[in-house]
């Protein structure tokens, strides 16, 4: 694989991370608890959006196809993308839609943080911006877990069996492949098994003050990131997101 | 008597009701009312461009549009809080939209079928209720006049960004202009519905004038809205759903079919396209997020509890 | 407007309602609550096909333009559909879809009947095998709204919410227009109104039998046969029904 | 003792053993654990197909799918009927599948993930499921005998159905052999965990051999199946995802990897990629329904009642 190759392929993990969860929690709109969530959760669809059109803006940028972000999000089938499993799990109710976020923020805070540092300047510079809207997700999904946990005995319940289902779907953001050696040989981006203590240390602390347990596995699934295996529910998603672009080939919008 | 003749004297004067002043308890209710329904209308109202959410054509769509109903949802925050310095908290009238005391604005019962309905709604929709509130910026209530202030404001960009879609869609490709043209014959009517019934049928009117709760009538609005919108529609190419639709020199303003007031009542009585499910959609909201509520107040009970232990 | 449109017209209504109130109960599909269930449900939804398959072929060859029975349904956008509302609506609970079955199996059971003795020998062949099966639809989701509305009280009760809820979506296909007019003057179809007695008559009897009673409002939603104004819930269809050759132009399958 | 070697003898002689018939504890019990996995099997494997039901890609293909769909639903009706013969009711063993404690087959734990995917169910999971039950035409339980010799005719429709599909896809454009391409390299390796793990490993295979109850070895089977496979493979112009694969002349059969067999007991455990997804959907079926069949069992005991009483 060259390094080109592997970029693009870093590039497209980190894109269709924020695009795939930015959509799962814009599916929220209009239908959170409170309407505060409501504020909260548009904001942070809207931020990783955002980081999308850079990241994979990027990624276009490397490939040299001519593919602008636009083309990456919406015109690529299923096996093209390249999101941990997490990303794409329904949202469930809003116990699990923040545990989801929970998880997935404290790595993508951890990984922002490297990645400020990055060689490659663009990189860093997508990195520098994106750590402080990520810094801000992480502290407020942080805050949720620990208070829908040591909520009410119902809030606990729920956020223990989000943990329990979720937790299984963690482990994926943590495994070092050609494509992370390639990007960390080059200084680009950390290998991600890097950042796993610091994730364990503050996910710990997260849950027990959460007054949740960790579940006993370590079995990760795996295949979203290399796109080998995605679940059902990332075709699902792709026919809403992509259906205008599908439907009118061409059209500018 | 006394009380009320200084009260519509400040009021005549152009000064501002504080929430802490003395007022008439008509035009406490008639403003919880009216707030009240407005706010819902803003909650409501994200549902039909929420619908569009997951579906936007481009990613900077998707951000605006996210955008879009997250200043919604702001604008419901703001005129809650106006609400609230009236003495009715937030869950009180909540609960009276859930269970159908209080209404919120009948064009959110029409339905949004394709991403021309984006750009219908910012021009149209936005268009008519930035109509609405302009003059509700100078409203006697202080709080509820702040709050249109900064309505206004975000509102008015909405519309732009609406009328951008439509330009868009309306110099896009064969497709795209009929979706337009069929997002306008839509929401013609029912846009001009918003102002209300005709001033001759209109219940409340004159004292709600002399509060300046309501500063002009539904037929002057309407008639500003017309002469407004149908030049931006010459302008986009496309053809208002109107066949008396004529420019009326004398007057100075265009002549204009009344919309079906009988579907208006009909919608008003929940018989519209989407009554149902969007007040359906704002009861599975607040009933599946009961836990949450309960859960966060448990929380910061129990935080209290031990900062006050700790001290 | 020409004979020639509105007999296409007149088709794809009829095309329309059994594509999109086949793909609604085919949602079932490994989801009801017995397995009987399964099996008549997925047996429906495979007799509505078929018959869309006759309907939207015979469309398309009326119309002229080569557009197959295929490309009719996995190729227009949901201004161009002519289902009625009834059609599109969602399942929800099980009541609910057998609610939405039998209000539209005994309109369409009177209305095949009478298209069996059509002028056009076409629309009569078609009929006289579609109405076949539809007869065991009706008996089926008669026997089943019956069973449901005189069960248990909860039964009682979901049934109940489900013809209250339905109701205003019956009228709609018992409304005359242009359309039906032409179709009726020349023997092809007749017009829709003049099969509501039967239908009144038919569910009546049914409704009292189920113990359920008919709400006292004769509104009727309109918009989906003419096109002018469907449901939200019919574009997010789409977005599946249509994905694949929407996201393959061209491709065989 | 000498009931079991009768019984033995009947079997060995090749005669059918009917529900009334004496039969052993053991023999019993293995068989309501297989036909009963047998069963769920055909209920749970509606999901993966059923997937795509809503996304087919034309009303042909819809219209096979939703026959197919609907096959296996009625192969599990019969297979439940020949596990009832057997003194088990057939909501006794769903709950034992709703709860875990009886399984399905693993291959229904992976996703369908493209069109390809109904192609190589069809073509590589029925055709694994053919191979495995055309023996059993011959088990010696009468019952389950004459269930397979029903399901096996169909089945090999499906496999028939499934190669079109995969044909169809393997000769269509570049993006559809990718897709073909693709499914194979999910389902190769799980197609031959359908086979159970190798006999040395294999627990109860003896016993249920003498029974014929198993009919052949794992192994044996498997091995088969790849022979039959590889020219298929071949002859549809994609490649099987294994390096080591060759024909071996001496042997007269084709070399291949196993599978991953940590997977296969992983998947077991209940950590599939769909376990839990598929566990839940027949779960919220079940409890979703419960009103349904409540509700029409209680009307069925009212009408015979009011026939009693009309009596």
């Amino acid at each position: 694989m060259t390094r080109d190759m592997a970029f693009f392929e870093f590039l497209c993990r980190m894109g269709d991370n924020t695009l795939v969860l930015g959509h799962r929690v814009s599916e929220w709109c209009g239908h959170a608890p409170v309407l505060e969530e409501d504020i909260a959760l548009a904001n942070t669809a809207l931020d990783l959006i955002g980081q999308t059109q850079m990241w994979l803006g990027l990624a276009g940028e490397v490939e040299g196809e001519g593919r602008s972000a636009d083309d990456l999000a919406m015109l690529r089938d299923a096996w093209d993308f390249r999101n941990v499993l997490l990303a794409e799990q329904p949202n469930g109710d809003f116990g699990q839609t923040m545990m989801r976020q929970y998880l997935f923020d404290q790595a993508h805070v951890l990984l922002l943080q490297k990645l400020a540092g990055s060689s490659d300047e663009r990189v860093a510079g997508i990195a520098a911006k994106a750590v402080k809207e990520v810094a801000y997700h992480v502290e407020r999904s942080r805050d949720t877990v620990i208070g829908l946990g040591d909520g009410t005995s119902e809030s606990h319940r729920r956020m223990q069996a989000a943990l329990d289902l979720l937790w299984p779907y963690a482990g994926e953001m943590f495994t070092d492949d050609e494509v992370s050696g390639i990007m960390a040989g080059e200084g680009i981006a950390p290998e991600p098994s890097s950042l796993r203590a610091a994730w364990d240390a503050a996910v710990q602390e997260t849950m027990s003050e959460a007054t949740l347990v960790i579940p006993d596995s370590d079995f990760a699934h795996a295949g979203g990131k290399t796109g080998f295996r995605h679940s059902e529910h990332l075709g699902h998603m792709l026919t809403q997101m992509q259906w205008l672009q599908r439907a009118y080939p061409g059209a500018r919008w | 008597p006394e009380k009320l003749a200084a009260f519509q004297a400040r009021i005549d004067a152009g000064e501002k009701i504080e929430p802490k002043d003395w007022m008439p308890l008509g035009y406490r209710k008639t403003l919880i009312r009216q707030i009240g329904q407005h706010a819902h209308s803003e909650i409501v109202g994200q549902l039909p461009e929420g619908n569009w959410i997951t579906r936007a054509p481009t990613l900077e769509r998707k951000a605006i549009l996210l955008a879009k109903v997250q200043d919604e949802a702001g604008h419901g925050l703001y005129l809650y809080c106006a609400a609230e310095t009236l003495g009715v908290t937030r869950d009180e009238i909540t609960e009276m939209l859930l269970d159908g005391r209080m209404k919120y604005s009948s064009i959110f019962n029409y339905p949004t079928l394709t991403w021309a309905d984006m750009g219908a709604v910012g021009w149209l929709v936005d268009g008519a209720a930035i109509m609405n509130q302009v003059p509700l910026q100078r409203t006697s209530f202080g709080p509820y006049s702040r709050a249109m202030i900064r309505i206004c404001k975000e509102e008015s960009f909405h519309q732009r960004q609406g009328y951008d879609i439509m330009m868009k869609m309306a110099n896009g490709t064969p497709a795209q202009k009929k979706m337009a043209q069929d997002a306008l014959n839509r929401f013609w009517y029912p846009s001009l519905m918003m102002f209300g019934p005709s001033d001759k049928e209109s219940v409340h009117s004159e004292q709600s004038m002399a509060w300046k709760i309501k500063m002009n009538t539904n037929d002057e609005l309407r008639q500003k809205f017309v002469d407004q919108t149908v030049p931006q529609a010459e302008y986009l190419g496309l053809t208002v759903p109107d066949e008396n639709l004529k420019w009326n020199e004398e007057t100075g303003h265009y002549d204009f079919s009344q919309p079906d007031w009988s579907e208006f009542f009909d919608v008003l009585k929940g018989n519209g396209p989407c009554n149902r499910e969007r007040l359906a959609a704002r009861n599975k909201a607040w009933d599946d997020g009961k836990w949450v509520r309960d859960g966060l107040l448990a929380h910061a009970e129990k935080k209290a509890a031990r900062k006050v232990a700790a001290e």
